[in-house]
């Protein structure tokens, strides 16, 4: 693991939101290196800077101060080279397109032949269970359904970096465990590198190598966990001691930012 | 008398709102025919008691004609009507309307590519849609002649303005996050036009084009007013007026609001069509 | 603020294209009138001149261009005309001189305002109407559509002589009309905002067993305020253009449409164009007026973002 | 005093000059009246004002308030203080329009708004189409200015000799580059400017009577207009509201008007009023009037007036 | 407990959605007694039909067939007795009110004097940790603070049967445990009857005194299990092997809903 190249690195990042009642101090002095192959999860309170630590990397947003390095690029260019698949907090599916057309969308964009779009749209959609429902529009599916669809088009394109902004958070938990599962088996195959932010402390330490703990305004980041589990990880890992070890040390970083306040 | 034709009046409408209240509260009210028939009933409510007042007050034909003589007007002067509404919507309302139109988009696009020219022109926009057609459509049909051209150009200009606004607010429609997802696959220009803003503007484009139907018909029928050929609605509108044949008069505005209706419609249907996602087509209340 | 350089950019974009067509659009008569006045024309005749497009008549005639600027009945006003009849008619006049473009710009603001409340009023009491009743619902809309595609110019002389009929004259029947033109955006606007609860608002005050009042005063007319605002900008300068026409039919007596009709009639372009701008500044300062107290209320009632 | 609203047929100009003057001069107040003057405009018919009520008394052309008789408004001409037409068209004279025969395949522009019959009527005896083509003339429905033809989308226009015409010399064309057909020389003049009422009212004697002192002391305006025209338009010019008349242009156009009035003393010559009704029963195969009509005048007014 | 009277009493319920391309069956042959005093948590998949149960309770929804009484009434005559506290799936906070405005509103609806609104719009911001945040509009607060003032306006008028519908689904572990814990205090002081919907099985474990499993379209409940957990109830009874026996079981009925799909 330790051989594989950097893939992001930020250096003392600091990101100041200028609003009429004063400044937003939302990111502060943040230094974190993802090597390729990481699966780092994002974890702290709302509004402690997690999707904009995010957004900073996939280069939506500028930092005000502090370097940050995306295969050695500059965030923006790593854009254009259309190096991320980006799955945002809400699902933000196009409401004119139906789930097939909106999968395809990125597809369009980069150019790939009819034949490849088809084939993609097919397979994505198999792998979060949406086969059938590539004809319906976005707002005939449940909510759930519609975050599915939306990590769906992420995954469409085979980026190379997989950002995801809470994406199973409306999903009850029978789902988020077999989407859990396919995501990390995705992970083990392809060797994509993928930033994950959630507010549940199981599923951080169940799919992460990485776990990024954050503490509110400014957010800072307070611990790091390089996580000991194994790459190959059954469900029922999460009753072995390790696991519960893990969690208790994420628990106790999240609680510590919450006594700041 | 007056009283008479007043509580009859009442009585009539009376009638009409029983049955429309029924009907609309009904558990049919849902049924396409029932959608139909209600505005049919309102509307020949109206009727009734235009035609009850008018003879009950004896009102003379040179200042309200009652709906039968209009409508006995009508059919006989098919063949009028039919040159006339060639003449004012055809050649000139919709060909304003069409190229108003185009132009607008044209406009809209040029200007969307920049904010600085976006912030320009929607307030200059604004100022030259508030001028009025009572002085714009003399100047017109000085510049352009008496023809069709000038009730074109005055539709163009009328036209114009509602869409140009609604476009470049459409185009702007977009929720960040619709726009962060094109800029995460590195999308440029015509792509980010073409897959989302155009699609995104489409509710606010036709809300344009909708009130630009009711603003062609009048403008194209006003600026007659200020010289013509001797053939046209508004042509035919104003002399009529003139012989005193009232009936003509709302013959021809029977015309109008039948036009009006339909082009209104039409571009109603063709929005339910393209903006089939949107929330206001979706739900019915 | 943001927006005043790229208005006067705008601004000047338009008066350049202005300046520019002035010349082709005039040169015509400038050529006829130059010609009587013993000046050298090429081609030397009326008619053949007509055969030539304004533009190659301005390039054979190079010596007249500046004329055109300066004609008294010109076809197209220079804006630098336009410009001195606008200051001679709105700041060197008495505002109660009938010379004063001020003073008509009252007598047809007043009409524009009284015929915006009327219609405002009515577009409001229609809204809640249609919100409130299934039968009103189904049934006025498409004829409030209609009403709006009847021309007006043909419909205000017979309002007028039907309220002379039974007395009325002098501001209402004005007022009528314009409010004729502006009832319908409103309608359309509110009929919208008062729609635009959505389901969750409305089931919270069904919670609460909330009585239809209730559901009107603390969530319908609240939720609507925006749209209330849009549609009234819409329906204010709708107000004006009705006022303006319906001075046509009450006998061009007094206010903007008075002076358009009567510099029409009476070759006095000037006197068009300047009340043609007076109109639509005007237009400009109200619907500005309203935007204002837009951005006032909806600050106060928390919906923009300070 | 004794209401009476009378409805013009224009805007104020000095075309109404001798009712503004009766007005200012207090002809009208010395005979018990207190008169109201509506003005006209372009999309006003009097006839109409006069049916709704209104108006007690309206100013019309005979053409247009003979076609309302016909319609089923009884309006009747009490009084006509303009004994001469002023109508005329307006050619071009480089055109090569010489006479009425050259009209053909030419563009000429009319009023309409029930001013159109004279000249129908006037092309229908010369036997010229007026459905355009080479053989016939193309009729533009005129604005109400000389637009038309000073940009030369007409060969020729309507006016009138004491205002229209006015405006084109005032646009800087000089009389030798033009060429006028009066309808008075065409022998198809019709009447203009009369003063009428509902049939009906002239049953009450009160309303006869008080027609009667409005006819004499608007005729007692008249008289004093034309006798002081500068003054006259100077009264005109006081009761435009809109401020944009022109000083010149009105005194010019009292001048002219005076040359109209002044050959009556506001009763109808039934010599011309029977060469209106022919003019208009000669419309061709659109006749204005289809037959001749009773009891569209009256003289009981000017009688009672004038004595 | 036993002596408690029955609040709530579903028998035989199904409702079923027209829609365009043709019905959705939403709820079948439902079931359920709720007595006075009980705190019931709904768990099952997302679109089992929670959220419509939950409003056939509040007479938002009628059932196609079956009966439901609410103390002996219609849903619908309840409603008009203002029995129901609802909190909604979203905060739907009224934009146009300040925080202390919104949970005013259902006090002034209801005709409580100036003084007493003041006294409880102060009381319920307090138990909800917004004290200060009063004269903030929603948009000024996070979606977190959002979710928490929508919870203080339910509580303000003091209804016998609070009905909420994932109130917690926004908030990360530490808060949502805090809120827990107030929850269950104010149900222990006042004795309300509280309808509660949750994605999360240890949040159903250790609130509930009754938990329903549904499962989906048809949404049918598959399990109603009766805890024996104390009313008193720290937060490491979550440890406790009881605790870990029930959320077992409501994890069983909830993988066989799915696998009945
Ligand atoms: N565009 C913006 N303008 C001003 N402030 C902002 C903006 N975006 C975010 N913030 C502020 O920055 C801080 C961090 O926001 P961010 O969205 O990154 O939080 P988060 O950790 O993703 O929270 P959550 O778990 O609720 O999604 C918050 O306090 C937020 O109010
Ligand atoms: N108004 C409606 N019209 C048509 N179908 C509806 C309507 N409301 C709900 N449904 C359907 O009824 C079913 C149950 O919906 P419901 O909202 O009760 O689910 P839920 O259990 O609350 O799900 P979630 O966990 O996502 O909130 C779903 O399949 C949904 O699609
Ligand atoms: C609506 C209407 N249009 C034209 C005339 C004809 N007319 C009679 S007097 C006059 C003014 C001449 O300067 C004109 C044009 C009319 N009476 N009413
Ligand atoms: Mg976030
Ligand atoms: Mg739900």
């Amino acid at each position: 693991m330790l051989s594989q190249p950097t893939i992001i690195n930020a250096q003392g990042l600091n990101l100041t939101f200028e609003t009429n009642d004063g400044p937003v101090h939302a990111l502060k002095g943040v230094n974190l290196e993802i090597k390729k192959g990481d699966f780092v999860s994002f974890i702290g309170p709302s509004g402690c800077g997690k999707t904009t630590f995010l957004r900073c990397i996939a280069g939506l947003e500028t930092p005000t101060s502090g370097a940050i390095t995306v295969n050695g690029m500059t965030p923006d260019e790593a854009r254009r080279a259309r190096a991320y698949g980006y799955v945002f907090q809400a699902a933000g599916l196009y409401p004119w397109r139906t789930i097939g057309g909106n999968i395809k969308l990125p597809l369009e964009i980069m150019g790939f032949s009819k034949s490849e779009q088809a084939e993609r749209v097919g397979r994505v959609l198999e792998l979060v269970d949406l086969a059938g429902f590539e004809k319906k529009f976005p707002w005939q599916l449940s909510g759930g359904m519609q975050q599915r669809a939306s990590i769906a088009r992420a995954l469409a394109f085979d980026a190379d970096i997989l950002l995801m902004d809470e994406p199973f958070g409306a999903l009850d938990e029978i789902v988020r465990d077999h989407l859990n599962e396919q995501l990390l088996k995705l992970w083990a195959r392809t060797e994509k590198t993928i930033g994950f932010v959630t507010h549940s402390i199981p599923e951080a330490v169940y799919l992460s190598t990485k776990i990024v703990v954050m503490s509110p305004r400014p957010g800072r980041i307070t611990d790091v966990i390089e996580s000991p589990l194994p790459k190959e990880r059954p469900l029922d890992i999460r009753d072995s001691a390790e696991f519960i070890e893990i969690a208790h040390r994420v628990r106790d970083g999240l609680r510590a930012g919450h006594d700041d306040v | 008398m007056t009283w008479v034709a007043i509580i009859g009046a009442l009585a009539i409408w009376a009638v009409g709102w029983f049955i429309n209240t029924r009907l609309a509260n009904g558990p049919k009210s849902d049924a396409r025919l029932v959608g139909l028939l209600v505005p049919i009933i309102f509307g020949l409510t109206l009727l009734l008691m235009w035609e009850w007042l008018v003879r009950m007050l004896e009102v003379n034909a040179v200042i309200l004609p009652p709906p039968s003589a209009i409508g006995v007007r009508f059919v006989s002067e098919l063949p009028r009507l039919w040159a006339d509404f060639e003449q004012t919507i055809i050649k000139g309302a919709m060909t304003g309307y069409f190229f108003g139109a185009v132009a607008a988009f044209a406009v809209a696009i040029l200007a969307d590519r920049s904010d600085f020219l976006t912030r320009g022109i929607l307030p200059v926009g604004g100022f030259m849609a508030a001028l009025p057609i009572v002085g714009t459509a003399p100047i017109f049909v000085k510049w352009l002649g008496s023809g069709w051209e000038s009730k074109a150009a005055v539709v163009g200009v009328m036209v114009f303005f509602p869409i140009l606004v609604n476009t470049v607010a459409g185009l702007r429609d977009t929720t960040a996050m619709q726009r962060d997802l094109m800029r995460t696959y590195g999308a440029g220009y015509w792509p980010s036009l073409f897959k989302l803003r155009l699609p995104a503007a489409m509710p606010f484009i036709f809300n344009g084009l909708k009130i630009a139907t009711t603003l062609a018909l009048i403008g194209a029928i006003v600026a007659e007013f200020f010289g013509s050929p001797t053939v046209g609605m508004g042509f035919r509108i104003s002399t009529s007026v003139g012989q005193l044949a009232l009936d003509m008069v709302w013959a021809e505005i029977v015309v109008a609001a039948i036009a009006g209706s339909t082009l209104y419609g039409l571009m109603a249907w063709i929005e339910g069509r393209v903006t089939f996602w949107h929330p206001s087509q979706r739900k019915q209340l | 603020m943001k927006s005043v350089l790229p208005v006067l950019t705008i601004v000047a974009a338009i008066l350049f294209v202005w300046v520019l067509a002035v010349i082709p659009m005039n040169m015509h008569l400038t050529a006829d009138q130059a010609q009587r006045d013993g000046l050298a024309v090429s081609p030397e005749t009326p008619a053949e001149r007509q055969d030539h497009s304004g533009l190659g008549l301005s390039l054979r005639n190079p010596s007249l261009l500046g004329l055109t600027f300066v004609q008294e009945r010109p076809r197209l006003p220079s804006p630098h005309q336009v410009a001195v009849e606008m200051w001679d008619t709105i700041v060197m006049k008495k505002i109660t001189s009938k010379r004063s473009l001020v003073y008509h710009g009252w007598v047809t603001l007043s009409a524009t305002l009284l015929g915006f409340a009327i219609g405002t009023g009515l577009g409001i009491l229609l809204a809640v109407g249609i919100v409130y009743n299934r039968a009103m619902d189904m049934s006025v809309m498409p004829w409030a559509i209609a009403s709006q595609t009847i021309p007006i110019l043909a419909l205000a002389p017979m309002i007028i002589v039907m309220l002379g009929a039974i007395g009325i004259q002098g501001l209402l029947p004005k007022a009528i009309i314009s409010a004729y033109l502006s009832f319908f955006p409103v309608v359309v606007g509110m009929v919208k905002g008062l729609r635009s609860p959505d389901g969750m608002q409305l089931d919270l005050l069904r919670t609460y067993h909330a009585s239809p009042a209730q559901g009107f005063w603390k969530l319908r007319l609240p939720a609507s305020v925006p749209y209330l605002f849009a549609s009234l900008k819409i329906g204010i300068s709708a107000s004006l253009v009705g006022a303006i026409v319906a001075e046509l039919p009450t006998g061009a007596r007094a206010g903007f449409g008075a002076r358009m009709l009567v510099g029409d009639q009476y070759g006095q372009p000037l006197v068009t164009w300047a009340a043609l701008f007076a109109a639509a500044i005007t237009a400009a300062a109200l619907v500005g007026l309203f935007s204002l107290l837009e951005r006032l209320t909806l600050r106060r009632m928390g919906m923009v973002r300070a | 005093d004794d209401e009476v609203t009378l409805q013009l047929q224009w805007v104020t100009q000095a075309q109404f000059a001798g009712y503004y003057v009766a007005l200012d001069q207090g002809f009208y107040e010395e005979e018990g009246l207190d008169v109201t003057i509506l003005p006209g405009g372009p999309d006003i018919a009097p006839p109409q004002v006069l049916a709704g009520g209104g108006a007690d008394v309206m100013l019309n052309w005979m053409p247009s308030a003979l076609s309302a008789r016909e319609k089923g408004l009884p309006v009747v001409n009490i009084a006509q203080p303009f004994k001469t037409s002023g109508l005329m068209l307006t050619c071009w004279k480089d055109t090569g329009i010489e006479s009425v025969e050259d009209f053909r395949g030419k563009t000429i522009g009319v009023w309409f708004f029930g001013n159109e019959y004279p000249f129908l009527s006037w092309m229908s005896q010369a036997g010229i189409p007026t459905d355009g083509g080479e053989e016939g003339v193309t009729v533009l429905k005129q604005g109400f200015n000389v637009d038309p033809l000073l940009q030369r989308q007409a060969d020729c226009i309507s006016t009138m000799t004491y205002n229209e015409y006015g405006q084109v010399l005032d646009a800087g064309v000089s009389p030798d580059e033009l060429v006028t057909f009066l309808y008075e020389d065409q022998g198809v003049a019709t009447l203009e400017d009369g003063m009428y009422v509902l049939e009906d009212n002239l049953e009450d004697p009160a309303f006869v009577d008080k027609m009667t002192r409005f006819v004499r002391a608007s005729m007692k305006g008249w008289k004093w207009a034309e006798e002081n025209a500068e003054d006259a338009a100077g009264i005109v010019l006081d009761n435009d509201e809109t401020g944009a008349q022109t000083e010149a242009a009105q005194v010019r156009m009292m001048g002219e008007i005076a040359k109209l009035t002044a050959g009556s003393n506001g009763a109808l010559d039934p010599a011309d009023y029977q060469r209106t009704v022919d003019t208009l029963l000669a419309g061709g195969s659109d006749p204005v009037i289809s037959a001749a009509p009773e009891g569209a005048w009256t003289s009981v007014i000017t009688d009672a007036a004038l004595n």
